[in-house]
């Protein structure tokens, strides 16, 4: 049975190892065929940003491991309008390709999966 | 009859939390619903922390888990999450080590996956 | 549209930074447990329908039902999620 | 050397053992004879409302132990008043005898103390 | 009036439930550590002075200083702490 | 020269926090003020965990430890946060298990208190 996940985050990028665990969910999701998609809400939207070097505080860098999440079939990726707006940022500053989504939309986001997790 | 996952996140100090999902499951039971498991991740791994001790008028942590055991539901835990967090691996009491992958293969057989944070 | 329950368990305040009422569907439910029930006020005048609150947490803080609020039992909290589609956990 | 110490707290009740872990360090400091004030910020408030009885939860009511502080030598509680505002508290719903502060004049309690600490 | 260093190594919002700027005497000092980094504007736009911002944090985050915000190095973080009369973090 | 207390309260998933506490310490060393002690309560106990596994590219928490520990500095944690959230009080290492109190009459004698959470 092929299923639909949601994958939602909102925790700040360094926020303990909740960025790292969200993307170990969707990353094993996709592993085993199902159809993932990730939200980034809330302070998350900044683990999306350029420029990120946790090598320099010798902390892994996972977040060079977004970048390439279309490697794993974790291709639709989106971003919360509102946090966007909150932390000034376009999507020109982001390391990934996302969609930007009202409030709105990420009802019908929310509507057209089976099982959504907040991490 | 439904199928249902249960996925815990917090960690043993929070008592209320647990005996939310305790309840929940308790009465899922009760409706003769099916458990598929009860999937710690994050925090919730240090569940398996096998020396919780709290005095005899604290809720008694680790006797929900054996009683929930004792049901026949099956209590796994993520193992990246637990060797990140310093657990022993080898002594994890009622729940059995599990990696993510095979917690996801059981979300996608089951009807609800209700998260406990 | 499926259904959603969404399920709080502290106060709103807690869930500003993600949360929008405008994530709720006309079906959806709001289900408060935990230390959400202390905030039902707040949330009761943010959703003014299919707001349900368990009334194992309510009792354990003193606290009764505000209008618009539906007490609910275990046995229909399992129910409720049952009957729905899925569930957030916020 | 006697120290002037403020803990201040601003968890909700039963989130994890927070409100808890704050009773302890300030009976702590009070047991060997400091001075202790114990600010309510937040969803703390909530801690101190009649009625609780965690125990129908089967957790250990360690609320009840707050109203008797005062026995403790902890006898210098406060409670913000945007928070009492927030959740429309009145200080008779409130189970101890607590002074309520603007940020004002939680500035000036600040201001006396040698060390504070936030749990 | 002591000096007080505030403490902040999350995004300002984390803290609307307890923090306010009347809170800040005079002559504090308020440092942005961690995560707090990322919404140095928002901070800078509610505190106009005596703002310090941490700059091993900022670099791993690949932020500069806006401005009104001193980038300071490890030495002279220890420094502000020992200079100050106590710190809180929030 | 001051002398100086370290409170840490979040566990050993949070590296940055704990990066950020290291920097600080060894900055303060570096200016010759003491670290009367690094105290870990509420979460920040479960650094106490002996199991911690770390893929050879994550930072290696405990290695920070060692390194704090053999430079002399007493790193303690609360025992009953610590049988809360189950920790073997028997086997913790190189930190010492120590009293709320004992860390309370240390702070009454330092110039300054630096939480990281």
């Amino acid at each position: 049975m092929n299923k639909k996940i949601l994958v939602i985050s909102d925790a700040a990028p360094f926020d303990g190892q909740r960025i790292r665990e969200s993307l170990d969910m969707a990353l094993i999701f996709a592993a085993i065929d199902q159809e993932v998609s990730w939200l980034f809400t809330g302070a998350s939207v900044l683990a999306l940003t350029k420029g990120t070097t946790p090598s320099s505080l010798g902390i892994k860098d996972f977040f060079k491991q977004l970048k390439t999440l279309e490697i794993y079939d974790v291709d639709n990726l989106f971003v919360c309008e509102h946090a966007l707006l909150e932390y000034e940022l376009s999507t020109e500053q982001l390391s990934v390709d996302a969609r930007i989504l009202s409030f709105e939309l990420q009802k019908s986001l929310i509507n057209e999966h089976d099982h959504v997790v907040t991490l | 009859m439904s199928q249902l996952i249960i996925s815990l996140h917090c960690g043993p100090d929070a008592h209320d939390s647990l005996q939310c999902m305790n309840r929940f499951v308790q009465a899922a039971l009760k409706q003769n619903h099916t458990i598929k498991c009860i999937f710690l991740y994050q925090d919730a791994v240090l569940h398996a922390n096998q020396h919780i001790q709290l005095s005899s008028d604290e809720l008694q942590v680790s006797s929900i888990w054996e009683q929930l055991s004792s049901q026949g539901i099956a209590l796994k835990l993520c193992v990246t999450a637990a060797e990140k967090r310093g657990i022993n691996t080898q002594d994890t009491g009622v729940f059995t080590v599990a990696g993510l992958a095979e917690f996801a293969m059981e979300v996608c057989k089951v009807d609800k996956w209700v998260q406990f944070r | 549209m499926s259904i959603t329950v969404h399920i709080f368990s502290k106060p709103l305040r807690y869930y500003s930074n993600n949360f929008n009422l405008a994530l709720i569907g006309e079906r959806d439910k709001i289900l408060l447990q935990q230390d959400a029930c202390y905030d039902q006020a707040r949330f009761a005048a943010t959703f003014n329908k299919n707001l349900y609150m368990l009334e194992t947490c309510s009792i354990a803080r003193g606290i009764s039902p505000a209008n618009l609020v539906t007490l609910i039992d275990d046995l229909s909290w399992v129910d409720l999620l049952v009957a729905s589609d899925k569930s957030i956990t916020w």
